[in-house]
């Protein structure tokens, strides 16, 4: 058996979904601002580059990423910049619909992430947390930053 | 925190053995530098003493090897070799490894290790003749080595315990007679009558003048033990050996008849030594420590993404204080007006400052770049001469991090490729020793490497045929002679399989230009066959900092580097459409061109007037078609990131003074993205 | 019994001091052995100067402590062991092994 | 333990002769010593002569001195004769103190 560890996660919501990434590596949580440039022939969930303090971000819309269609924006809408890899060069800013809450748990209160079909471009979760009756899926940072690269 | 220390010592080792290469390579071209032994060995005691430390036992094991080596170098018990310098060459690589993985598990790496060790003691143990010989040879022949030796004058005092103590003060003179010439007085002038003596007690003191051609230390140690006992004083009276000078023999006897202690001044008209000589030596030594202190003091050591924090703080600082300006002209206060320009002149000056910083000489990338020289043209019997030329040039380090590679390659190129065996050399007519010159300046706001071979250069017309047969060029296209060479930048035009054929030089040249444009650098080949090659790397001073000029394409803002461009066009966009495959003429003159609002997606926008930005590459100007030109721009740039690294037309980004971004186009990237279609299709 | 471990003491001192001396006359030493003779050089002497006055050995273990705090100083790298040193060292452990064999004598009697 | 020293003296006419031979060195020297002391007592002169030595140290080219000091002051004189094999009289010669050695 793993050993049992204190876990920190950020949640948030992507249209009836709820995901959450491990708090401990996300920098900021910023409100998407007026103008995110956009990159030229940068894939689609790309929404372009952001200033952040003089460092330039690039900003991933979750929705294409998480396959939703509906992808109109609304004033909940944030950014989460996560740095999977706790260097400048790793930074990247993920654009949800709504950030919810800071949730503290345990790895053993995880359990095996079942999903109901694909669901976008992750493959991989880190877990699935029942709270409330909702289910809270964890995202793989790794994964993640590993598709938003390719 | 242990870990915080370890990675300093990695990191000091690295200087270390560093220092330790170009200490090597000094001492090959001088191999009894007494002052470089000393720093060899130096350097490898410390490389033991941390590694023992920080748990480095490999390390400090096969260290302690080396070490013990040159111990016997530095005690003249053993000679320098050209075959000992490359064993040592090799030791220091194994050594390079040891620190990055620490201690070896692998079962054959740890097979290797130890084989290498017993190489090490060979060498001790293969110079046991010539140790016993040196040692006795020491005495006899010293006056061979007159140039070498130096004369001390030794005062021995002992206490009256000394013998008490167990030592025999007979043996330890002896001893100073087997490290070269000597000659005792023995001063018996305190010993009582019989009345009065304690028998047991010493009652002599000594005066010893010795020539010697071993060191200070080695003659301390014959009274290792008795230090505690003794007064000793050892100063050195003269730079050659003086014994036999009758004017010294003189002295000598006068000392013993009288009983009166020899002074260093007595022997002060029969050196060559200036006046005061002892004074001059320790202050020598002192101005050497000093040396080394003040050394320390001039330089420390900053973690590396220390400076890149500092580097992003101040181009915050700039772009915040561009904002600034805005707002103060704007707003007409003359108070913010001139803290505006007084800050504006500030951080420009920090700006200039950080930038400083972060650029460090290329020398400390020479040292690889002369070990493969070296170690390559040992392998392949060749005699190269290499001569480096502006080592002290300074660069940003993030382009010295990426040219190093190219740069190898390059001289491996050279080696395997160009520079002949010096029996091939000899019947061509050349100097059967071959030269490689590696020549680095400044050209106006760029730097300039040069690396030129005078071996037998490229066969154009070959890489011609080998381009048709790879079907990279028609059978029956007319090439220019730069054309033909550019043909070796094409990707795919040599493979692996070429590296064994011997024309195949520019082996990887895609590569190494691929990667030289990474930093946006600029690589050109310069051949004459059978005089040799010339590759020059053109390189910008600093990857962060660009004269730009800002021009609009879409709703986007992008910058181009002043550097790329000739001058700009302004266009009726209407002869834009009459031009087909892309070729707009002007003054008569046929100019391809490229429209960044296609390669950008960008909705086309009527206009009255475009512009078009001439880019000048290796010689060809191509037009770059963008909407408008705002205007020059001095930017910071900073890189796209690792998620973003595919857009390669992009080298980057740079935040405008009003916070919103523009993005850096890389124009040798654009040229060639754009080249690679025309031959794809 | 403090006979017996005297006695014992002594043989095993003396026998290690006669190893080092013969190891010292060797010819060559290469660069194992010495930092091998290095801390046995070290580990007798602090033996000897730590346990010797005990048990009697009062001349040969204040000799043995000018061995110990050299050797201590070469392995802690703040000394270089050269040849001249090595053989100061064995003049010294030559000295020693008749110092403690002499003293050793001369007790014996007294017991 | 026997003693691996000899002391012989020999008077004649106020003429002292001592001759000594074996271990001449620090374990013996206070023996030796005492010996001579004891038998120096008016004399007009002395003469040491040393031979079949198997061993010589500083206590013993001290004791020399000694007496001939002692000469000096008591107004006796002093005379050594000192007969050694090749690796002591290098060694005495090495410490500089040849004078010693005929």
């Amino acid at each position: 058996m793993e050993d049992v560890q204190e876990i920190t996660l950020l949640s948030f919501q992507i249209q009836e979904d709820t995901f959450a990434v491990n708090a401990l590596k996300v920098d900021h949580i910023l409100e998407v601002p007026e103008n995110i440039t956009p990159v030229p022939n940068a894939p689609e969930f790309i929404k372009g580059i952001i200033n952040l303090h003089g460092n330039i971000i690039p900003v991933a819309d979750m929705r294409i990423i998480m396959g939703k269609e509906d992808i109109t924006s609304n004033q909940d809408n944030s950014i989460i910049v996560i740095n999977p890899a706790n260097n400048q060069d790793s930074r990247v800013g993920i654009m949800v619909d709504i950030v919810k809450e800071v949730i503290e748990t345990k790895s053993s209160e995880l359990k095996e992430t079942v999903l109901d079909g694909k669901k976008g471009l992750i493959e991989s979760f880190e877990g699935t947390l029942l709270i409330n009756d909702e289910f809270i899926h964890i995202i793989d940072m790794n994964n993640l930053a590993e598709i938003i690269e390719k | 925190m242990l870990d915080k220390f370890k990675a300093k010592f990695v990191e000091e080792s690295m200087d270390n053995l560093q220092d330790l290469e170009e200490s090597l390579f000094l001492l090959e071209k001088d191999l009894e530098n007494k002052e470089l032994i000393e720093r060899i060995f130096r350097a490898m005691h410390s490389l033991k003493g941390g590694g023992a430390m920080f748990g480095f036992n490999h390390l400090s094991d096969f260290t302690h090897h080396l070490e013990t080596i040159f111990d016997w170098v530095r005690n003249n018990k053993l000679a320098v070799t050209s075959d000992l310098i490359t064993l040592t060459f090799s030791a220091i690589d194994h050594i390079k490894n040891l620190i990055k993985t620490g201690d070896l598990t692998d079962e054959q790496e740890l097979k290797g290790h130890n084989q290498f060790i017993l190489r090490l003691q060979s060498v001790l143990s293969d110079s046991a003749s010539t140790l016993s010989v040196h040692s006795t040879v020491d005495s006899q022949n010293i006056n061979d080595e007159i140039s070498e030796s130096k004369t001390y004058l030794i005062n021995f005092i002992p206490q009256e315990e000394l013998l008490q103590n167990g030592t025999n003060p007979l043996y330890l003179l002896d001893d100073i007679h087997a490290l070269g010439e000597a000659i005792s007085i023995a001063y018996t002038h305190k010993v009582p009558s019989l009345e009065l003596i304690d028998i047991t007690a010493n009652y002599c003191l000594w005066q010893i003048l010795l020539n010697t051609s071993e060191s200070l230390n080695e003659i301390k140690d014959v009274f290792i033990f008795v230090e505690d006992e003794c007064e000793l004083q050892i100063d050195l009276i003269a730079d050659s050996n003086i014994l036999q000078k009758p004017e010294c023999i003189e002295i000598i006897k006068k000392a013993r008849k009288g009983n009166s202690l020899l002074k260093i001044e007595d022997f002060q008209s029969l050196s060559q030594l200036k006046p005061s000589s002892q004074e001059l030596e320790s202050g020598e030594e002192k101005k050497k420590i000093t040396a080394i202190k003040e050394h320390k003091i001039s330089s420390i050591r900053v973690a590396s993404h220390k400076i890149d924090e500092l580097v992003t703080l101040v181009s915050e600082l700039v772009t915040i204080q561009a904002q600034l300006s805005l707002y103060s002209e704007s707003n007409e206060d003359p108070v913010i007006v001139s803290l505006s320009e007084n800050i504006q002149k500030l951080s420009r000056q920090l700006r200039e400052n950080a930038f400083d910083i972060s650029l460090i000489p290329l020398q400390s990338e020479l040292m690889r770049f002369q070990r493969l020289v070296r170690d390559l043209s040992k392998d392949q019997g060749k005699d190269i001469d290499f001569v480096i030329e502006g080592g002290d040039l300074e660069l940003d380090k993030n382009i010295i991090e990426h040219l190093t590679d190219p740069l190898l390659h390059i001289l491996r190129n050279s080696i395997d490729h160009g520079i002949e065996l010096p029996e091939e050399r000899i019947s061509s007519g050349k100097s059967p020793k071959g030269t490689i010159l590696f020549k680095a300046f400044h050209s106006g706001a760029n730097v300039i490497i040069e690396v030129s071979d005078d071996g037998k250069g490229m066969d154009l017309e070959y890489i011609r045929q080998k381009a048709i047969s790879k079907e990279i060029v028609d059978q029956n296209a007319v090439l220019t002679d730069k054309e033909v060479l550019d043909l070796l930048f094409v990707s795919g035009f040599s493979t692996k399989d070429a590296v064994s054929d011997v024309s195949g030089r520019g082996v990887g040249m895609d590569v190494v230009r691929r990667k030289i444009a990474n930093i946006r650098g600029e690589v050109s080949i310069d051949t004459e066959k059978g005089k040799g090659t010339t590759i020059t790397i053109r390189l910008p001073l600093t990857l962060s900092i660009i004269d730009g000029l800002l021009v609009k394409v879409g709703a986007n803002q992008y910058v181009i580097p002043i550097s790329a461009i000739d001058k700009i066009h302004a266009l009726d966009p209407s002869q834009l459409k009459k031009s087909f495959n892309n070729v707009v003429v002007l003054d008569k003159e046929q100019i391809p061109y490229i429209d960044l609002r296609k390669v950008f997606n960008a909705p086309e926008v009527e206009h009255d007037v475009i512009q078009m930005v001439m880019i000048k590459a290796e010689d060809r100007i191509t037009g770059v078609i963008v909407d408008s030109v705002i205007g020059e721009y001095q930017t910071v740039v900073k890189p796209l990131g690792r998620y973003l690294k595919k857009q390669e037309i992009l080298s980057g980004a740079t935040i405008m003074g009003d916070g919103t971004l523009a993005m850096v186009v890389d124009t040798s990237r654009l040229l060639m993205e754009r080249k690679s279609k025309k031959v794809a299709g | 019994m403090l006979t017996e471990i005297k006695q014992q003491f002594y043989k095993e001192t003396l026998q290690e001091l006669k190893n080092i001396s013969s190891d010292l006359s060797a010819q060559v030493i290469d660069a194992d052995r010495k930092s091998l003779l290095v801390d046995r050089i070290f580990s007798v002497s602090h033996q000897l100067s730590g346990t010797g006055p005990m048990l009697g050995f009062d001349m040969s273990s204040k000799i043995s402590r000018k061995l110990e705090k050299t050797f201590y100083e070469i392995r802690s790298g703040e000394k270089e062991v050269s040849l001249q040193l090595l053989w100061q060292t064995k003049r010294t452990i030559d000295f020693m092994i008749d110092c403690i064999t002499e003293e050793n004598q001369t007790q014996v009697p007294q017991q | 333990m026997t003693e691996n020293f000899n002391v012989d003296f020999k008077e004649n006419n106020g003429q002292l002769d001592i001759a000594l031979s074996g271990q001449l060195t620090i374990n013996s020297i206070k023996k030796i010593t005492e010996d001579i002391k004891s038998h120096i007592k008016n004399p007009k002169s002395v003469s040491v002569s040393v031979k079949d030595v198997d061993n010589i140290d500083l206590t013993f080219i001290q004791l020399l001195q000694s007496i001939k000091n002692s000469g000096k002051k008591n107004g006796y004189e002093v005379s050594f004769s000192m007969k050694l094999p090749e690796d002591l009289s290098a060694l005495l010669k090495n410490a500089g103190f040849s004078n010693y050695i005929n």
